[in-house]
C-alpha cells in the first residue's frame, strides 16, 4: 500500500512537472502584448515597458519558464494585470469558494449517486427503475451550462425557493474566516443564520453542478449491480440463505462501487472545469470565474496558476481515488 | 420409498437466449436418499449444473422453471415462500459450486465470507467471533490446507485455482447439513487431491448420515464415490442404475458411448467417440435427443420421447430399446 | 534409429518473483529429455509443475536460465527464433477459446501461417486450406465461420490445422483436451494419431491425465515442481512404476472399469501439503508427500539414474538408498 | 412597465408591512441601499482605473476640482474658482477650504498637486488626458494650486472632471517603499487596491474582487447632507450577466443595471412591476469603423458605398433603441458637434453607384469584407447581420466574425490584423467634441481599439491639434466643423446613431434625477460616471412592491 | 468447380453474417432504447442531410434579419418561434444539427486513430513506449476538458477550427488509455502468442490480431463521444467559440438565448430540447452498442 502510494505521488509529481510547462507554454504563446493588455490602450508607453520588464516579458521563454517555476516552487505565482495582486493572494482568496462549491457538489454526487444506483438496482424493471434510468439519460443529454440556467430560472425568479446569486445574502456578514469555507466558518463562529443562508446559496450551483456526473454515476452503479447480479459468488450467496439486503448491501455493492468510483474520480475532478461556467452563471465567487476572466483577459500568471492548481486538485481527487479503489478492491490494494 | 429425502419430478428449465428459449433440462427425474450418495454424470452441457441449482432456486435470472417440482421432505421447493426457502438454505442444503473463482467475492476476505455462512446458519443463535473462526479453521483444515488462519485472512485471489475449490467446498462443509450437492469438486485438482477430497465426502456421508449429489462429467469418479449413478445427456436423464449395474451393464446408448471414449489404463486405444456432436437446446427436434447420435435409432426414436422404464430393480433406462 | 529432434539439457527457467528479496520460482529446475523423430513423448505432471514453462521455453517465450535446447541440431536456448523454427516447430494451447482471434474467421486464421512461410502460391491459398482443414476433419463448410459460432471441439481442430498449415516437424500439444469432453476428446486424439502415422511429426503431448498417456506416447515423462521425476518408455513405465510420486499417482487415477483397477498400484494414500513453487523444501521436493521418504531424503536432493535402460527416475530410493532386496 | 408606480410617498400601510416582513428574502433592501451592476471590479485607484465601472467609483468616492453641468460646462467644486495666464500656460486655482478626507484630514492644495503628479507619473488611467500637456501641479500656498502647460490646451478644464483629489498623506503612509516610482516606492498602488483616499460621499468599506465593492455614505462630506433620502450604503457589483441581473432586478436585490444589457432583457426586466427604464446620454456614438489601409475598405467609394447599406432608422428604432441616428462623427448632444452635416440614408441603389465608381467595382466576389463584432453585445451582432443582408444584395460579402473584447484589443494592434470594420461605440473623455475627434481620428490614437480607421491623416492631426490648442471656446467649435466636414468627406466610419445609455432601474423605490428628467423629455447628457452621482437619488425602502 | 467454389464461399459469407446481424441485433434491440437512440441518430443524420429541403425557412440561416418578426412566439408559421433577429428558430435548429454531426465526425475522425495508434502501440510493445506514452496521456488528462479547450481556443482565433482542434487534442488520450488496455491485455493471449510464434509481423499483430478485437470498444465510446463531443462543443460556443455568425450551432442558441430567459424562452428550450436530442440519441445508441458486442452466454 504504501509503495502503491509513493508510485502514484511520484507519477503525480512527473505529471505536474510536464503539466507546468504545457500551460506555461500555452499561456505564453497566446498572441498580443499581455502588458498592453493589462493596461489599457491609452497607458503611456513607459508605463507598459516598466511592467514589460516587471513580467520578464523581454526574456525569452525558457528563461521565462525559470523565473516561473523557481517562483512557483517558493509559492510565488506572480502577480495578477488583472486585479494587480499577487496571484496567490487571488488564489487563496477565490479557492475556498470554488473548494466548497467542489465539496458539496461532489457530497452530492456521491449520496445521490449511490442512493439512486442502488434504488434502480434495486427495483430493476419496475416504475422506479424506468424513472430513474429515463431521468438520467435526460439529465445526461443536457448540458450543465443550460441545466444551471434552467434551475436559475425555475427555483430563483420563478419559484424564488432561494436565493440564486453568491455565497451570503447581501445583508449578511459574513462568519470570520477561518477555513475559507463560508459553511464551515459560520458553523465554527455558531452563526446558524449565516450557515442556513450560506446553504440555501449554494445549494442550487452545487446541484447544478453535480447532476450531469451524478446521473451518469447512478446508470453505471445500476448496471455494474445488475452486471453483478448474474455473478456466481452472488448465486453462492443467496444459496447459503444470507439474507437479501445483506447480499445486497454487502455482497453487491462493495464490488459494483469499483467501476464506479473509478469513473466518479474522473467526474469529481470535472467538477473543477464544470464549476467555470456554473460560477460564471450563479455569480458564485470562486477560482473558475477568475479563470475565465483571466483567460478573457490574458492574465498569463493568473491562467498559469488556475490551470495549475486545478491539474493539481484534479491530480489529488484522483489519486484520493485511487486509494478509496484500493481500500474496495483488495487486488489493487495488496498487489505489486 | 420411505427413506426419499429430495426428489425431482419432470423438472423442466429453459434459458431465455436471442434466438428464443433454450429448453436445457428436459423434464428431469432425480431422487436422493436419505445417507445416500448419488451421482449425476454427462458431459459438459448437458444441464447437470442447471438441474442441481434449481433445488436452491439460485439459477440466475434468465432461467425459468416450466414446470416440474422438487420436493424436500415432502415440501415443494419451488413453490415455497421466501422464508422457508431461507431455512432450507441455511441448514438442509448446500451446493459446492463448479466454478471455484467465480464462486467467491473478490473483495471480500476468504474468512469474511466463511463466517457469513455460519452466522446466518442459525439466525436464533449469536455466533460470536471466536467461535465463528474456529469453526472456518476446521473447516479449512478439513480440506487439507495448511495456515488456516492466514488463508482466511487472504482474498480469492491470492489463492491459486486449487485452492479456492477446496476453500468452496469447505465453505459448503461448515455446518453439517442434511443433503451435499458437490458440483465437480474436483475439476481444478490433480488426481492426488481429488482423491484426498472425495475421501473426506465419502466420510461424511458415512460419518453424519448426510446425504451427497455428486455432479461429475468423469464416470471414473462417479464410479469411486457414489452408490447410485444418473447419467445424464442434453438435458435428459437416460440412465440410473447402482453404480456397478451400471459400468457392468451400461444399457442406453449413450452410456455405451460414454464408456468407450474413455481411456483406458489399460491401454488399446481410443474408439473413434460417439458421432456427430450435441444439438441445439433451442427447438431441439422431438422425440430422444440422442437419436441424431444413435447408432441404434429408429423412426419412433425420432418422433416420441422415450420415457424411463425399470428394466431392474434399481436399473431403469429412457429407451426404446428397452420398452 | 530415427534423428532426434529435439533435445534439452539441463534446461532451467526461474522466474523472478522478489528481486530484492532474491526469490524465484524455479518453474523448470534441471531438465533434460529428448525426443526423436515420429515419437511421441508425454509430458505429465499436477497443476503448475511447470509443464507450461518448458513447452514456452522451447517455443522461444521465455529466456532460459541456464542449459541447452537444441533443435535440429543446433543450440537454440536464449537465441532468437529463426523463420525456419517458426516453421518446424509449432504449438498448441490448451484452451481453444483464447487461441483463435474471434474477430477473424478460420480463413483468416489459416491464413496467416501460409502466408508467412509462402508456403503456397496466393492463388492456391484457399485450396491448402480446404485440404488443411480436411486432414484434422473438418469441412470447407468451416472456413467461413468465426471461432464464436464453432464449438470447444472444432476450434481446437482449428488450433491444430493452423500448426499444421507450415508443415511442422514437431509440434507440442499443451493439454489441447484437458478443457474438452471426452468423446470430442476420442475424436481429437485419433485424428492426432492418424496424422502422427501418416508424417511421422513428432509430439511433446502435455497432459496430466495418465489413462490417456497409456493410448497414446510412446515415451513418458513425469513432473514435479519443475523437476523430472521418471522418464520411461511407455509399456515400462506403466509395467514398472518407480518413482513413489509416480505410484502415487497411478493409484489415484479414478478408473471405469474392474480390468483398469487391477493395473493400478494398490492405493496410496496422499499426505501432506504441496510446498510453494517459491520455496521448495531441502532435499527431494517430493519429501513432503512420499510415504516412503528416508532421512536422506530431507538432506539431499536426488541425482537422475537410470535404472533400466531409458528408464530414468529421480529417487534415493534407487540410488544412495536402494533397499537391500 | 412600472409607469403607474412612481417616487411619491402615498402608498398604503400594507405595502410597507409587506416590505419588512420580507426583509428576510429581500436582504438588506429595507436599508437605503443602491446596488448597481457592473462589467469588471471597479478599481478605486484615481491614478489606475478608467473603465465604466471604476469611473462611477470615481465619482461617488472622490472629488475632482470641477463638477460637469449638462450643457458641457463645468462649475466650481473642490476648486472655489480659477484663473487662467495670458499665455494660456499657467491656471491657478483657489481650493475649498475645510473640505475632509474620508480619514478626516483636512484637504490642502498640496493634496491636489499631489494627485496631478501621481497621476502622471504612473501613467495609467486617464493619465494620458494631461499627458503633453501638463508640465507640473505645485502648490503655492495651503489653498491655491498651480498647473504649468507646456501648450495650450483649450479644454483643460473640462478634463479635470477626470482628475480625482487623493489625500497625499494617507498614500505616503502607505507606500510599498520597494517599487517603481524611486522615492515614491509603489506609490501605495498595493495599498489603493483596496482603500480610498478621497473627499467624495461614499467611503469604501469593502472591496471583494470580482465580487463587489461596498461604500458607506460619508457623514462629513463637505456639501452636507440636506438630501435625507439619499442612500446609506452604494454597491457595485460585478456581474452583468443577463440572467443574474435579471433575477435580482425581480428579487429587489438591484437597484440599477449597467448599460451593457441587451434590448431583449431590458424589455423583459421592464415588464417587472416598479421598474423603469432610465435613459441618459454620455456622448458616446456607436461606430462602424472601416480599416482605411485594407482593401476593399481603404476605397473611399467603397466605404461610401457600404455606408448607403446601413438602415439608420431601423438601427434607432428596432435595434438601438432611444438612441438617434447620428448626425456625424460627434453625438449631437456633445457641445461642438456639427448638425448640418451630409447624411446618408439607407440605399441599395446609392451604395451600387459608389460601389462602381470604387475600384473594386469588377471584383467584388476576391474582395469580401470582414465585420468584427464583440460577441458580448448582441444589439452589434443585430446591426452585422442586417448590415450582411443588405451587403448580400449589393453584391459584397460580408464575414462576421463575433469575438470576446480582447481579441478586438489584438486585432487592431495592427493595421494589417484590423477587421475590415469593427462595431464599436465610444465615449467622449469630457464634454466636447474635440475629445471625441482627438481619440477616434488622432494619429496617436491607432492600434488602440478607440481607431480602427488607421486614418492616420496628417491634415486631420494637424487641424485637431490646433483646435485643442485653441482656448476660446467659439473659435474652437469652428475649428471643430471644418474637421467634422472633412470627416464626412473621407467616410472612415460610418456613424450610426447617438448611443444613449438604457438602464433598468427599480422606479418604485429609487428616485434618480437623470432618469427623471429623461421621463419628462430631456436626455441629459453627461460626461461618464456623473448620471450617477448617489449622493443625489433618493431611495425609499418602504416602498419596495411586493 | 472453381465458380462452385465461389458460390459456396458467397451463401456461407451471407449466413454467417446474416447469423451475426441477428445475434447483434438481438442483443441491441433488447432494450428498447437501444432502438429508440438509433432512430433519434438515424433521424439526426436524416435531418442533418436534408436540412435545406427540411427547413421551412432555409433563407433564415444565412445573411437575413427581419426585425419586424423578431422575438416571436412560437406560432403555425414559426412553430419553434423566432430569434431576436427574426429568424425562424426550427429553421435553424434543423441546420444546427450539420454543424454539431461535422464538428464531432472530424474530431473524432482525427481523435480516434491517433489515440488507438498509440494505444496499440504502447500496450503491445510495453517498455518506454508505454511509459513515455501513458504519461502524456496523464498530463492531458489531468486538466479538465473544459479549460484545456478553452485555454487552447483562446491561444487560436475563436472560430469552428480551433475549437474543432482543442476538443481534438483533449480528446485522443482517452482512446490512447482505453485502447493500451486492451492490447496489454489481449498481448497476453493465446491466439497473439500462436501469431507471434508463427512468425507475424508486428504489423500484422497490431493491426490484424489485436485492433480488431478493440473495435467494438472504440465503436462504443465513439457512439458515446458524439454526444460528449456535441456538449464540448455546445458548452464552447456557449463561451464564444465556435461556428461564426450567421451560422448556426447549438451552443451559440442556447447562449444567447439565455440572455432572454424566461420570456424568450423558445429561443433557449428548443436548441436546448435538440441538443438533449441527439445527444440522448447517441448516448442510447452507444449503450446498445456496448450490449450488442457484450460477451456473455447466449
Ligand atoms: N445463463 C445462461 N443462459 C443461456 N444458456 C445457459 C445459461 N447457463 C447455461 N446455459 C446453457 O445450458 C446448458 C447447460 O448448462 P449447465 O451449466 O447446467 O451444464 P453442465 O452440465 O453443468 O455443464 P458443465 O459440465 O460444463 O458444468 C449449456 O448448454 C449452457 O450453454
Ligand atoms: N510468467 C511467469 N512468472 C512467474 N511465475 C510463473 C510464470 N509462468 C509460470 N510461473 C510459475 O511457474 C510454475 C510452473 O507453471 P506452469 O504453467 O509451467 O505449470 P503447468 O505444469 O503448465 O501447470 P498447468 O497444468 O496448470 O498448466 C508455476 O508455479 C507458475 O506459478
Ligand atoms: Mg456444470
Ligand atoms: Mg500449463
Amino acid at each position: 500500500m504504501l509503495r502503491f502510494l509513493s508510485r502514484r505521488l511520484l507519477q503525480g509529481v512527473f505529471v505536474i512537472f510536464g503539466l507546468s510547462i504545457f500551460i506555461f507554454v500555452i499561456s505564453r504563446i497566446i498572441p498580443g502584448d499581455p502588458a498592453k493588455m493589462a493596461l489599457g490602450p491609452r497607458a503611456t508607453e513607459t508605463a507598459v515597458e516598466q511592467l514589460r520588464e516587471e513580467m520578464h516579458l523581454n526574456d525569452s521563454i525558457p528563461e521565462q519558464y525559470y523565473y516561473w517555476i523557481t517562483g512557483a516552487l517558493k509559492g510565488d505565482l506572480g502577480k495578477s494585470v488583472n486585479t494587480k495582486r499577487a496571484v496567490v493572494e487571488d488564489v487563496s482568496e477565490f479557492l475556498p469558494a470554488t473548494i466548497e462549491l467542489v465539496i458539496v457538489s461532489g457530497i452530492i454526487l456521491i449520496v445521490v449517486s449511490l442512493l439512486l444506483g442502488v434504488l434502480a438496482a434495486r427495483y430493476k424493471d419496475t416504475w422506479i427503475d424506468a424513472l430513474i434510468r429515463f431521468t438520467a439519460y435526460i439529465g445526461i443529454a443536457i448540458p450543465s451550462f443550460v441545466m444551471a440556467i434552467i434551475f436559475l430560472l425555475i427555483f430563483g425568479l420563478v419559484l424564488q425557493w432561494v436565493p440564486v446569486l453568491g455565497r451570503l445574502s447581501p445583508g449578511m456578514t459574513p462568519p470570520p474566516t477561518v477555513t475559507g469555507l463560508m459553511m464551515v466558518d459560520s458553523l465554527i463562529a455558531g452563526d446558524m443564520a449565516a450557515f442556513w443562508d450560506a446553504f440555501e446559496h449554494i445549494i442550487l450551483p452545487a446541484i447544478s453542478l453535480a447532476l450531469g456526473g451524478l446521473l451518469q454515476e447512478a446508470r453505471i452503479l445500476r448496471s455494474a449491480i445488475s452486471d453483478n447480479m448474474g455473478k456466481e459468488y452472488i448465486a453462492v450467496a443467496r444459496g447459503y440463505g444470507i439474507p437479501n439486503n445483506k447480499i445486497m448491501n454487502k455482497y453487491l455493492l462493495k464490488p459494483s462501487m469499483i467501476p464506479v468510483v473509478s469513473v466518479m474520480g474522473l467526474d469529481l475532478a470535472s467538477l473543477m472545469g464544470n464549476a467555470f461556467l456554473v460560477e460564471k452563471i450563479f455569480n458564485w465567487p470562486g477560482l473558475s470565474r477568475y479563470g475565465l476572466n483571466a483567460m478573457l483577459t490574458k492574465d498569463l500568471n493568473a491562467i498559469s496558476a488556475v490551470i495549475l492548481i486545478i491539474g493539481l486538485m484534479f491530480l489529488v481527487i484522483n489519486i484520493v481515488v485511487d486509494i478509496i479503489i484500493a481500500a474496495l478492491d483488495p487486488r489493487i490494494r495488496l498487489g505489486d | 420409498m420411505t427413506n426419499e429425502l429430495l426428489s425431482i419430478k419432470d423438472l423442466e428449465v429453459w434459458y431465455k437466449t436471442y434466438r428464443g428459449y433454450a429448453k436445457v433440462v428436459n423434464g428431469v427425474n432425480l431422487t436422493v436418499n436419505k445417507g445416500e450418495k448419488v451421482g449425476v454424470v454427462g458431459e459438459s452441457g448437458c444441464g447437470k449444473t442447471t438441474t442441481m441449482k434449481s433445488i436452491l432456486r439460485m439459477n440466475v435470472q434468465s432461467a425459468y422453471v416450466n414446470s416440474g417440482e422438487i420436493l424436500y421432505s415432502g415440501e415443494n421447493i419451488l413453490k415455497m415462500n421466501e422464508a422457508k426457502l431461507q431455512e432450507i438454505r441455511r441448514r438442509d442444503i448446500a451446493m459446492i459450486s463448479q466454478e471455484p473463482s467465480a464462486a467467491l467475492n473478490p473483495v471480500f476476505t476468504i474468512g469474511e465470507q466463511i463466517r457469513d455462512v455460519i452466522r446466518y446458519s442459525d439466525t436464533k443463535k449469536k455466533f460470536t467471533k471466536e467461535e465463528m473462526q474456529s469453526k472456518a479453521i476446521d473447516a479449512i483444515k478439513s480440506v487439507m490446507i495448511s495456515d488456516p488462519e492466514r488463508i482466511l485472512a487472504s482474498y480469492p485471489y491470492q489463492l491459486s485455482g486449487g485452492m479456492k475449490q477446496r476453500i468452496c467446498i469447505a465453505m459448503g462443509l461448515v455446518v453439517p447439513r442434511n443433503v451435499l450437492i458437490a458440483d465437480e469438486p474436483g475439476t481444478a485438482l490433480d488426481v492426488t487431491i481429488q482423491d484426498q477430497i472425495h475421501r473426506l465426502l465419502h466420510n461424511l456421508v458415512e460419518e453424519k448420515d448426510m446425504s451427497l449429489i455428486m455432479i461429475t462429467h468423469s464416470l471414473g469418479v462417479a464410479r469411486e464415490l457414489v452408490d447410485r449413478i444418473h447419467v445424464m445427456y442434453a438435458g435428459d436423464v437416460v440412465e440410473v442404475a447402482k453404480t456397478d449395474d451400471l459400468f457392468k451393464k451400461p444399457l442406453h446408448p449413450y452410456t455405451i458411448g460414454l464408456l468407450d471414449c474413455v481411456p483406458k489404463l489399460s491401454g488399446g486405444g481410443i474408439s473413434e467417440g460417439i458421432y456427430g456432436y450435441v444439438p441445439s437446446y433451442i427447438n431441439p427436434a422431438p422425440g430422444c435427443r440422442f437419436a441424431s447420435r444413435c447408432p441404434k435409432a429408429t423412426q419412433i426414436c425420432r418422433e416420441q420421447k422415450p420415457s424411463m422404464t425399470s428394466v431392474d430393480a434399481e436399473h431403469s433406462v429412457a429407451c426404446f430399446n428397452y420398452q | 534409429m530415427s534423428k532426434t529432434v529435439l533435445q534439452v539439457n539441463h534446461l532451467k527457467t526461474y522466474f523472478t518473483v522478489d528481486k530484492r528479496k532474491n526469490l524465484f520460482v524455479r518453474a523448470v529446475d534441471d531438465v533434460s529429455f529428448s525426443i526423436d523423430q515420429g515419437e511421441i513423448v508425454a509430458l505429465v505432471g499436477e497443476s503448475g509443475s511447470g509443464k507450461s514453462t518448458i513447452a514456452y521455453t522451447i517455443m522461444g517465450m521465455y529466456e532460459t536460465s541456464g542449459g541447452e535446447i537444441i533443435f535440429d541440431g543446433e543450440d537454440i536456448a536464449n537465441k532468437k527464433r529463426t523463420f525456419d523454427f517458426k516453421k518446424k516447430a509449432q504449438i498448441v494451447f490448451q484452451d481453444p477459446g483464447s487461441s483463435l482471434n474471434s474477430h477473424q474467421d478460420v480463413k483468416e486464421i489459416l491464413s496467416l501461417p501460409l502466408k508467412v512461410h509462402k508456403v503456397v502460391k496466393p492463388s492456391q491459398l484457399e485450396t491448402k486450406i480446404i485440404e488443411t482443414l480436411d486432414r484434422v476433419g473438418l469441412s470447407e463448410d468451416f472456413m467461413y465461420k468465426s471461432p464464436t459460432a464453432i464449438g470447444g471441439g472444432e476450434k481446437q481442430l482449428v488450433s491444430i490445422a493452423r500448426a499444421l498449415c507450415s508443415n511442422p516437424e514437431f509440434i507440442i500439444l499443451d493439454e489441447p483436451t484437458s478443457n474438452l469432453d471426452v468423446s470430442i476428446q476420442a475424436k481429437i486424439i485419433n485424428m492426432l494419431l492418424k496424422l502422427h502415422e501418416e508424417q511421422s511429426l513428432s509430439y511433446l503431448f502435455i497432459t496430466h491425465d495418465l489413462s490417456l498417456v497409456r493410448n497414446i506416447s510412446t515415451k513418458v515423462i513425469i513432473m514435479y515442481l519443475g523437476k523430472i521425476c521418471e522418464i520411461a518408455n511407455t509399456e515400462e513405465f506403466y509395467g514398472n512404476p518407480h518413482h513413489p510420486y509416480t505410484q502415487m499417482l497411478l493409484s489415484a487415477i479414478p478408473v471405469v472399469s474392474e480390468e483398469e483397477e487391477q493395473l493400478k498400484p494398490s492405493r496410496i494414500r496422499s499426505t501432506g501439503e504441496i510446498p510453494s513453487p517459491v520455496n521448495i523444501p531441502k532435499g527431494c521436493s517430493f519429501n513432503t508427500r512420499c510415504h516412503r521418504a528416508v532421512p536422506l531424503c530431507f538432506e539431499e536432493d536426488p541425482e537422475m539414474i537410470e535404472v533400466t535402460k531409458g528408464h530414468f527416475v529421480r529417487c534415493h530410493l534407487y540410488g544412495k538408498c536402494k533397499p537391500e532386496l | 412597465g412600472g409607469s403607474s408606480s412612481n417616487t411619491s410617498q402615498n402608498s398604503d400601510a400594507s405595502a410597507s408591512n409587506n416590505a419588512s416582513s420580507d426583509a428576510g428574502n429581500t436582504g438588506a433592501a429595507a436599508a437605503k441601499i443602491i446596488r448597481r451592476s457592473v462589467s469588471g471590479t471597479p478599481k478605486v485607484d484615481p491614478a489606475v482605473g478608467s473603465d465604466g465601472g471604476s469611473t462611477l467609483a470615481m465619482v461617488n468616492l472622490y472629488d475632482s476640482l470641477v463638477y460637469p453641468v449638462a450643457d458641457g460646462t463645468v462649475e466650481p467644486s473642490l476648486a472655489e474658482s480659477w484663473e487662467v495666464s495670458d499665455d494660456n500656460l499657467t491656471y491657478t486655482f483657489k481650493v475649498r477650504e475645510g473640505v475632509k478626507f474620508h480619514n478626516g484630514d483636512t484637504m490642502t492644495a498640496n493634496d491636489v498637486a499631489f494627485s496631478m503628479n501621481r497621476l502622471l507619473k504612473i501613467g495609467e488611467g486617464p493619465a494620458y488626458l494631461f499627458e503633453g500637456y501638463v508640465e507640473s501641479a505645485e502648490a503655492a500656498d495651503d489653498s491655491t494650486v498651480v498647473f504649468h502647460m507646456v501648450q495650450p490646451f483649450g479644454p483643460f478644464i473640462e478634463t479635470l472632471t477626470k482628475l480625482y483629489i487623493v489625500n497625499e498623506a494617507q498614500i505616503m503612509d502607505n507606500l510599498v517603499a520597494d517599487g517603481p516610482y524611486g522615492e515614491f516606492g509603489d506609490y501605495a498602488k498595493e495599498y489603493m487596491l483596496t482603500h480610498d483616499a478621497g473627499t467624495g460621499a461614499y467611503m469604501l468599506v469593502d472591496i471583494q474582487q470580482q465580487g463587489y465593492v461596498l461604500a458607506d455614505r460619508f457623514e462629513d462630506y463637505w456639501r452636507g447632507w440636506d438630501n435625507t433620502d439619499a442612500p446609506d450604503q452604494i454597491k457595485f457589483i460585478d456581474n452583468v450577466e443577463a440572467s443574474s441581473v435579471r433575477t435580482m432586478i425581480g428579487n429587489r436585490e438591484l437597484e440599477i443595471t449597467d448599460e451593457w444589457q441587451s434590448t431583449e432583457n431590458i424589455n423583459a426586466m421592464n415588464k417587472i412591476e416598479g421598474v423603469e427604464v432610465a435613459v441618459m446620454s454620455t456622448g458616446m456614438t456607436q461606430n462602424m469603423m472601416y480599416n482605411t489601409k485594407l482593401a476593399p475598405t481603404d476605397d473611399a467609394n467603397f466605404r461610401k458605398a457600404l455606408n448607403c447599406l446601413f438602415d439608420y432608422q431601423m438601427i434607432s428604432d428596432k435595434i438601438l433603441i432611444d438612441s438617434p441616428v447620428s448626425v456625424g462623427p460627434v453625438s449631437a448632444n456633445t457641445p461642438g458637434a456639427s448638425t448640418d452635416l451630409m447624411q446618408y440614408t439607407y440605399d441599395i441603389e446609392k451604395a451600387k453607384d459608389y460601389l462602381s465608381k470604387s475600384k473594386y467595382a469588377n471584383n467584388l466576389a476576391d474582395y469580401p469584407v470582414e465585420l468584427f463584432v464583440n460577441s458580448d453585445v448582441a444589439d452589434h451582432e443585430k446591426i452585422a447581420l442586417a448590415f450582411q443582408a443588405a451587403a448580400q444584395q449589393a453584391g459584397i460579402t460580408v464575414d462576421i466574425t463575433k469575438g470576446p473584447w480582447l481579441a478586438i484589443q489584438e486585432r487592431v494592434a495592427t493595421v494589417e490584423s484590423t477587421p475590415n470594420m469593427l462595431c464599436i461605440s465610444v465615449a467622449p473623455h469630457y464634454m466636447e467634441a474635440g475629445s471625441m475627434l482627438a481619440t477616434r481620428y488622432h494619429s496617436n490614437s491607432v492600434g488602440t481599439w478607440e481607431q480602427a480607421e488607421w486614418l492616420q491623416s496628417d491634415e486631420i492631426d494637424g487641424l485637431i491639434e490646433d483646435a485643442l490648442a485653441t482656448t476660446d471656446r467659439a473659435a474652437r467649435f469652428e475649428q471643430y466643423d471644418v474637421i467634422q466636414k472633412k470627416l464626412v468627406d473621407i467616410a472612415p466610419t460610418a456613424w450610426l446613431v447617438d448611443l444613449s445609455e438604457r438602464h433598468i432601474y427599480q422606479s418604485a423605490y429609487v428616485y434618480w434625477p437623470v432618469a427623471e428628467s429623461a421621463k419628462e423629455g430631456t436626455i441629459i447628457t453627461l460626461p461618464l460616471g456623473y448620471t450617477e452621482d448617489y449622493r443625489l437619488f433618493k431611495v425609499f425602502p418602504d416602498q419596495i412592491p411586493q | 468447380m472453381e465458380n462452385q467454389g465461389r458460390i459456396h464461399k458467397n451463401t456461407f459469407m451471407k449466413e454467417s453474417t446474416r447469423e451475426n446481424m441477428r445475434m447483434y441485433w438481438y442483443k441491441f434491440s433488447r432494450n428498447k432504447l437501444s432502438v429508440l437512440g438509433l432512430l433519434l441518430v438515424i433521424s439526426s443524420i436524416v435531418i442533418a442531410i436534408f436540412a435545406p429541403v427540411i427547413a421551412p425557412f432555409p433563407q433564415h440561416v444565412e445573411a437575413f434579419v427581419d426585425y419586424n418578426n423578431a422575438s416571436l412566439a412560437p406560432s403555425s408559421t414559426y412553430w419553434f418561434g423566432t430569434d431576436i433577429f427574426g429568424r425562424d428558430i426550427l429553421s435553424r435548429i434543423i441546420f444546427a444539427f450539420r454543424g454539431a454531426l461535422y464538428m464531432s465526425i472530424i474530431v473524432l475522425a482525427i481523435a480516434v486513430p491517433v489515440g488507438t495508434l498509440l494505444g496499440l502501440i504502447a500496450g503491445y510493445f510495453g517498455g518506454w513506449f508505454e511509459v513515455v506514452i501513458m504519461r502524456l496521456t496523464d498530463i492531458f488528462l489531468s486538466i479538465p476538458a473544459i479549460i484545456l479547450a478553452l485555454s487552447i481556443a483562446s491561444v487560436l482565433e475563436p472560430n469552428l477550427t480551433s475549437s474543432m482542434i482543442a476538443v481534438t487534442v483533449m480528446w485522443w488520450p482517452w482512446y490512447t488509455r482505453m485502447v493500451a488496455g486492451m492490447a496489454k491485455s489481449y498481448s497476453k493471449e493465446y491466439f497473439i502468442k500462436n501469431a507471434e510464434l508463427i512468425g507475424a509481423s508486428k504489423f500484422h499483430i497490431l493491426f490484424r490480431e489485436i485492433l480488431p478485437n478493440c473495435i467494438s470498444p472504440i465503436l462504443t465510446k465513439m457512439a458515446l463521444d458524439v454526444g460528449w463531443v456535441m456538449l464540448i462543443g455546445a458548452t464552447l460556443s456557449y463561451c464564444g467559440l465556435g461556428e461564426q455568425p450567421p451560422t448556426p450551432a447549438f451552443g451559440q442558441m442556447i447562449s444567447d438565448g439565455s440572455k432572454y430567459m424566461p420570456d424568450l424562452w423558445w429561443m433557449t428550450i428548443y436548441p436546448a430540447m435538440a441538443i438533449a436530442y441527439i445527444i440522448l440519441g447517441f448516448n442510447l445508441l452507444g449503450d446498445g452498442i456496448s450490449d450488442m458486442f457484450n460477451k456473455g452466454r447466449q
